[in-house]
């Protein structure tokens, strides 16, 4: 498909860009595994507290969508948004400092786990109903078009989301209004202990955005390329058009739900299973088989990534409590904050 | 806000009117200002309020909505994020129900679980009370209940130059902010300056003095407080007549200072008594002047009844004037 | 199509039959329509007070829909239930009375015109929350399902109301459980002012009901025989295979929303196009035409229905008004009430 | 309820487990009884409170929901009405506000509306109350929020007989019952009589007794003001503590009667303050008991903050046994 030749620059640039790209997808989700693989280490330290959703198997999703956002979108996601933040570009500093409570974490400590905000990389939430960030992105979108930006909405909910009536009410006003959201369902086929098939009379999620009227597509979500691809056509769409569009990614939760979950509704050799088609291991193999990637550059990617964790830990534990004599602070703003 | 010369004419307007020309002129002032709700544009409003208004302004600032309360109160969060500054209107405050979850777990929250980041500037107006007959599903008076809420203000206009004025305030506020306007009051005509501007919206208002008895009320409820003054009045007894405005934040040092003088207290209040919002200015009466009290504070509240249709049922169930004079009646010659 | 004969008397019995049936079915709506008006009148006198929502031109829809059930299924309704009421079997006397505000109403006058209530007809209201009935429709069904009982729970609503997040949740929630719900849509066009267009991206409302895997019909609303025949073969199916249906009636409301709607959003032209096609005109040219009705009988038949709407009135008029001293009453049941 | 030989014996249990026994019990002993709701089944219930019923009783007993909190618990009312006797978990109170339509304008109006024709018997079980550092959307204590509402009855278990035996109560009941189990309950141990059963749902308890104030409170809010009494009683205050045990209807007999004896009262409530439960309470000590007072009532309740993650903050957001112990100590040292 490729070819390689040193006469031909241009083509060997793109080329190197490409397998840039590709390692960079690779580390992306690097990042975000042994994040969240440290998380869990950090929750039963006690570092971390509250309910903690992690993203392990899910990586190709954030990583692929991410790669089709613009600076200048918004992503409104779920309690299950590590993977967003890191991948969107937040430092793991001040995501780990969060978690840990501490008031150099991205919100001073105060949302914790699941409500990860961020101004600069517009990143509205981590919410923690399901289904309610939905709407957001819907009124972010209208922002968008009333004040006549070609911006992104992207919006991030589960499969079990789809149930609830917000997921009914935005799409129709998505479409209704032709506003600029680009809809990403993380279909890991379970809410909490509830499988798919339990969810919804018609599992075929993408029919549920016909009967909107909204272009969709569905993507193998364990594959970060497959995603990136669909999501740079998904995004481009919603750019131009100034309309929706639903994007499924069929993917996996290898983790519990939550750190309090004991995982009895699903067998472990479905687990097991889904493992085989870890995303972060196909696209490793991709590369090693394709010669874009050595041994030695996994392993130093996979140091630069540890080493990026610990300073992130180190500055979560050297970070400071917020005193709570500000405890009322937040509730309303402060003069100077907002309009 | 432009005055220009229209300093000291008085203009004959309704309570309706008052809030479509504060309507009018944050649509004409502020180009972020848009209006969205169920049949406030072709239909020109469930209660007539923004009548005329879609003609003028076109559909992109005046938006009618679909049925969905939580996911357009949601829209209109997210588009307040994004820059505008919405007004959504609910037409109910029953149905604001179905947007609850959005007022409460994200619009009141969201300022303080960003740390600090991100500020709601939305303004939501609903139509709230009891009086009109329309029954168990249409009548309620939910404004104390959202008082309960940190995170948001919660105003409610009685007067002209509130419901005039407010609405410009709550814009230029940072936070999101509910409006109540009481359906009985949508008719009511009256006097005001022509030039009536922005109001503050953090203090209540004495709108009658008097030594003999305070009586804390708010929205419609204060024109029978008013009106009971009257034949307290003729009977030697002189009430004065605090307009709490804004139930939160809660003024309460108007009130407090008002029972120093008067050493009685009486409260007014269309919502259900257990848990209202007369409960809270009995409480914190209780808290902070119990020692200026000459007899207990008493309230006169809506019975604790889902509103019934039939007329003599719904009055019954409604605060009277002629229950506000006999408790301040009683009030005042038994501690007289 | 149907033979006349005197030789085979079971024919000529079905012919009778049918023919009786037929004006029954204009008698119902006749019924509907007489008290309609009525009430509009009674509304200027302030004898009914709140909001008034009237049926004037749909009411093919609920006598119609009304022929296909049987006395132990249930109806939950709108605020727009009057028709509905009546052809159910309600006496007018106490659904006026009850409007009235009258003790001897339905409701002892709590209700009011958009609260309805009747234990022996199944009538589980008027509900003036818009798309609030449809849940309770999917629980009386579960209920049925539960414990065995073959029976339909039939739910009225508008095009508004499949906005709302209640009846995403409800279709799902019918067809996931496979619960024995008919869901009639009263398409009439608004939802208030809001034309169809405004309120549905997707304005084949059928469309939607596949998206929950709801088998579907759409019927000409102002065809009573139509609705009749759609409504019996949609009620057959609930009632064989306990899975819901999704009945989509298309039709227009001929009368303001309620007594303060100025109608701005709609043209009188389209209104009074719509009203070349009234329900009951057709029905009466039809039978008309077959024979089958005459002028006399029409005439009896609309006097027979002044009757008895006067006997209703004056049956409001007598009624007593619940002394306030009970305002209290029916917060919580009283004993010997419930289980 | 089988009580036989078991009479006297005691079991160790936990709220939890008394739950969960109760859900058993319903469900052996009444066909019509069924649980639903997210998670309840497969996964075992998000608090773990129905793990293992799925197994006992299978799928059309215990029944997971898709996530719609307005849907289901529409769908329990209509199940009610239908003649089954749901009930409906919600995982938390905070998710509730999705069915608060459902709820406020169905469920408890129901009755009324239809001028005493249906009632509706439905069950509504949720959890309730900050502590586990689950922020801003999974920490509030909304029961005084729902307690505000005619036409429902609202219960807070706090101990293990009250765990065990109120939902018995609940289900035998014609209406609408909310009950809340407060998140830091639900691992609380200790013995309980193995034939533990039914307990009444209209009154409030002495949990202790003392003659020097009055502690009102409930929930997870009681364990507080017991240990509060324990320090005060070593400084020779002796606290009565009244347990609420049902937000609505209230019984404010109980706290009166035990004002009447102590002439001093301090509320903890987990809820925000303004227009609280503890407003309600304050309230109707003003009206019934302001001449019993010794010195005016104090509330203690949750800052008026949504509730936030990091530990330390989230604690001081709560009531704390030091603050009750400081509260009380000032009352009646200073009016001693
Ligand atoms: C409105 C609401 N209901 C229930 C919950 C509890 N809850 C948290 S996550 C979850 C499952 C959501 O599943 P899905 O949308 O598929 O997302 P996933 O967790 O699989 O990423 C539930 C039921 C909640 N947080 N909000
Ligand atoms: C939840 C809710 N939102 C808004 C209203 C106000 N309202 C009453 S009827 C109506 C229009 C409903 O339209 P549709 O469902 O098509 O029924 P139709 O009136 O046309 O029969 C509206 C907006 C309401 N009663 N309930
Ligand atoms: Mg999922
Ligand atoms: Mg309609």
């Amino acid at each position: 498909m490729k070819k390689k030749t040193a006469v031909e620059p241009e083509i060997v640039d793109v080329e190197t860009n490409q397998s840039q790209h590709l390692r960079h997808l690779l580390q992306e989700m690097l990042r975000i595994r042994h994040f969240e693989d440290k998380c869990a280490e950090l929750y039963t330290e006690m570092k971390i507290r509250g309910f903690l959703h992690l993203y392990n198997g899910e990586e190709a999703v954030a990583v692929g969508v991410m790669q089709a956002l613009q600076p200048d979108d918004a992503i409104v996601a779920t309690y299950r948004e590590h993977g967003q933040a890191i991948a969107r570009g937040i430092a793991m500093n001040i995501v780990m400092a969060e978690m840990f409570g501490k008031q150099e974490g991205c919100c001073r400590g105060r949302g914790g786990s699941m409500h990860l905000f961020d101004q600069e990389h517009r990143f509205y939430g981590g919410n923690a109903i399901v289904g309610g960030g939905l709407p957001l992105a819907v009124g972010l979108a209208l922002a968008d078009k009333k004040l006549g930006r070609k911006r992104v909405n992207c919006c991030f909910f589960g499969d079990g989301a789809m149930a609830e009536g917000e997921f009914h009410e935005s799409m129709n006003l998505a479409a209704l209004w032709e506003v600029p959201v680009l809809f990403v369902c993380e279909n890991n086929q379970y809410a909490m202990g509830t499988a798919l098939k339990y969810s919804h009379a018609v599992t075929n999620l993408v029919q549920k955005a016909d009967s909107y009227g909204v272009s969709s597509a569905s993507v193998d979500g364990m594959d970060v390329l497959a995603v990136e691809s669909a999501a740079q056509e998904a995004a481009a769409m919603v750019r131009d058009t100034g309309k929706p569009f639903f994007l499924e990614c069929v993917t996996y939760r290898f983790r519990a739900h939550s750190m309090f979950d004991p995982e009895f509704y699903r067998e472990k050799t479905e687990v097991e299973q889904w493992k085989q088609r870890c995303p972060i291991e196909m696209l490793t193999k991709k590369l090693t088989e394709q010669g874009l990637l050595s041994g030695v550059e996994l392993a130093a990617m996979e140091r630069s990534v540890v080493v990026e964790i610990e300073n992130a830990i180190a500055f979560a534990e050297a970070g400071t409590w917020e005193p709570t004599a500000e405890l009322t602070r937040f509730v309303y703003s402060e003069s100077g904050v907002g309009r | 806000m432009n005055n220009g010369d229209k300093e000291t004419q008085m203009i004959h307007t309704t309570y309706r009117e008052a809030i479509r020309e504060a309507m009018r002129e944050a649509l004409l002032q502020d180009e972020r200002v848009f209006l969205m709700g169920e049949d406030v544009g072709r239909y020109g409003g469930a209660f007539g309020v923004s009548k005329g208004l879609l003609q003028e302004f076109g559909t992109e600032k005046i938006m009618d909505t679909p049925l969905c309360e939580s996911g357009f109160t949601g829209a209109g969060i997210g588009a307040a994020l994004g820059g505008m500054r919405p007004i959504v209107e609910v037409m109910t405050v029953n149905f604001s129900l179905l947007a609850a979850d959005q007022i409460l777990n994200t619009a009141a929250t969201y300022l303080h679980m960003s740390g600090g980041l991100f500020n709601v500037p939305l303004v939501i107006r609903m139509a709230t009370g009891g009086g009109k007959q329309l029954a168990a599903q249409h009548s309620h008076s939910l404004e104390g209940f959202y008082a309960h809420i940190p995170g948001i203000k919660v105003l409610t206009p009685a007067v002209l130059e509130d419901a005039r004025g407010m609405l410009w305030t709550a814009l230029a506020d940072p936070d999101p902010v509910l409006i109540f306007e009481n359906t009985m009051l949508y008719n009511m005509g009256g006097e005001m300056s022509a030039n009536a501007g922005a109001v503050d919206i953090d203090t209540a208002k004495v709108r009658r003095t008097g030594s003999d008895v305070t009586i804390i009320s708010y929205s419609a409820s204060l024109f029978k407080a008013l009106e009971a003054a009257k034949t307290l009045s003729q009977e030697g007894i002189e009430a004065e007549i605090i307009d709490l405005r804004v139930l939160r934040p809660l003024d309460d040092v108007t009130f407090l200072t008002s029972i120093a003088k008067t050493h009685r207290a009486v409260i007014v209040d269309e919502g259900w008594r257990s848990g209202s919002i007369s409960a809270e200015i009995s409480a914190r009466i209780m808290e902070r002047a119990f020692y200026d009290l000459d007899a207990p504070v008493e309230r006169i509240c809506a019975a604790e009844v889902p509103i019934p249709y039939a007329k003599h049922l719904e009055q019954a169930a409604l605060p009277q004037v002629e229950e506000i004079v006999n408790v301040v009646r009683r009030m005042v010659r038994r501690n007289g």
